[in-house]
């Protein structure tokens, strides 16, 4: 029986390890990042599963997972010209077996990734969460980029089984859960900051998204994050449903702390495990 | 027209440094090796990021055009450009 | 409104085309391919969604999916070297991409494929149904062959969404729908015959299957054929859930006829388009 | 142990022409290629079917050793040792 010790939702925009590097530990991203490494290193995790969105460099429309999970000894990144040091990541290749199958057994249609590197999505977080203590991770991709996009019920749901999953693994790991990403975000669109590439093109979404969760009011949250309204907030805004299957992992419960970036369009969460 | 092979030649741009060079310095023989129609071929060479966004190419793959600018594309020509785009996610 | 016209259930053995190319026309599987023939031509198909499993060829376990779909103008194969004439294919893309939009928002985590080639499992019933009609196909890839295998009620609940969406499909598109593979195969395993790469180690498996197909038992072939249990028959036999897909997909009536060849453990079958 | 990098050089056998002729010619270049263990090229060496399908090799895949006589291993000396294999399919 193993055990979930931790909820952690961080952002992974790819400027911030060059930007914390250059601006020090005291910039408000490494002190964002540090309290919820410090949080993640008091849970003694032995795993961390970890929800992110790949961006087109792990995969491609050759052969586009919806759902993936990779099962490996270990795995590499940032594959794609990020700034930021390159790591070697271990990887917790019997819990991942596990989860996979438990996951196909469900009925969740999870694509096998067994020889892969890993994008921003998954090693900014590294980097700034698990570059020290190395925790062996469990790499759960979940299309968050490419519509159309798993519905927020579907990737509710997989959270759930996955808790279920966790549970049953016949060890007694420590399993830390992260999912990574924003809320509002634009890259290259209409709706990116005029003069620039990106933007936040809906703070309000973004804030709203935070109460819901604050409440622990999911099931609305669920209902109003529809495919339409999260592309209105940007082509990166499916990135909450990193979230919403690390919340369901967790069982569901209300974030102890969420720190927003308003301007960024996230935030960064730590959650009850009940 | 799916704009596959659009999107194809963006992600071998960032991932193959050979093609990434090939598309800045001889963009026709680089646009040759990709299943990408004459019209896209056309878009691309005008810089016609609107069009070609309209027609369904990923902004996020799209914007590779200004990492290096390609095509002689610049964020403020990419930007300017792609906000005369119809944006057809909301309708 | 597209409309559901034909169903059909066929083998993919790598080496009919040539044995046949060999044996002439009277030959029993020449025969037998050349009955579902016409029944196919007679149903003048606009379109033919085809289920069947890659081995390897297609995808690999760097990236393999359990469900993908061919989202593509056009394909090609066979890429595995099966000796047979080598077919350029035409997809029906926006049938293709339809099918895999719906199916995403349907809670069916498919993988997108939109560059790719095809294996025996595919290029063996073009060869013998479709090489001269050249109906447009939609290639629909379920996990058959590498476990764990998607339940025999997945596999069903697929089916049952896609005509659903087939239905709902904006176009007058005659569609035909195929599934291939064997009841009961092994190859390269400790049940395959002695002396020989392959065999058919459980043709009262293969038999049962056919019993209940003929009488329309689908709920009790689904509660009956569990992973194991196709795991038993061979391990090639979870080719079932191609059946089980193409049955749903064409409403769950009973096969108008099923021809068996008992020592290969697979059948030919025609269904009912309710 | 995964076996991946096993089910790996089969399928590349397959689909690469000169990694199969360098399978042939030279299997310990061959191996070296490919992200597997030193039990596992042992196994390998020595056409040891029953203890890499019982470490979970593919056995579709496994017998790709027949169709090019890969390490000497022939038909009827793979139905003879597969047959030895403990098959973990059937509890
Ligand atoms: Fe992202
Ligand atoms: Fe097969």
């Amino acid at each position: 029986m193993a055990e979930i010790v931790a909820g952690i939702g961080v952002p992974h925009t790819p400027v911030f390890p060059s930007q914390v590097a250059r601006k020090g530990p005291d910039c408000e991203e490494a002190r964002l990042y540090a309290e919820i490494e410090a949080h993640l290193s008091d849970a003694r995790a032995d795993a961390i599963l970890l929800f992110s969105n790949d961006h087109f460099n792990t995969f491609f429309l050759d052969n586009f997972p919806l759902f993936a999970i990779g099962v490996a000894p270990a795995t590499s990144g940032p594959n794609d010209q990020t700034p930021m040091p390159a790591y070697d990541v271990p990887v917790h290749e019997p819990l991942a077996a596990h989860l996979r199958r438990s996951g196909v057994l469900a009925g969740f249609d999870i694509a096998l990734t067994q020889e892969f590197t890993l994008d921003h999505a998954f090693m900014v977080p590294w980097h700034f969460l698990n570059a020290r203590q190395r925790t062996p991770i469990v790499p759960f991709f979940i299309d968050g980029f490419s519509n159309p996009l798993p519905s927020a019920q579907r990737a509710w749901d997989l959270g759930t089984m996955l808790r279920k999953a966790i549970q049953a693994y016949p060890g007694k790991e420590r399993v830390a859960v992260i999912g990574s990403g924003s809320f509002s975000l634009e890259i290259g669109g209409p709706l990116a900051d005029k003069g620039e590439r990106s933007g936040t093109p809906d703070k309000v979404w973004a804030g709203h998204i935070q109460k819901r969760m604050e409440a622990g009011e999911y099931l609305q949250l669920i209902s109003e994050a529809t495919g339409e309204r999260m592309a209105r907030a940007g082509n990166a805004a499916g990135e909450l449903l990193n979230w919403l299957a690390m919340i369901a992992t967790c069982g569901g419960g209300k974030p102890l702390t969420m720190k927003p970036q308003v301007d960024h369009g996230h935030a960064f969460g730590v959650w009850s495990v009940p | 027209m799916s704009v596959y092979g659009i999107h194809k030649f963006f992600r071998t741009c960032l991932h193959d440094t050979a093609f990434r060079d090939l598309a800045l310095n001889e963009p026709e023989a680089a646009m040759a090796k990709m299943p990408i129609s004459d019209e896209e071929k056309q878009a691309l060479r005008d810089g016609n990021v609107a069009w070609l966004y309209e027609h369904g190419v990923h902004a996020f793959l799209l914007s590779y055009l200004t990492r290096w600018n390609l095509f002689g594309v610049t964020v403020p020509m990419y930007s300017e450009r792609i906000h005369q785009a119809k944006d057809w996610r909301v309708p």
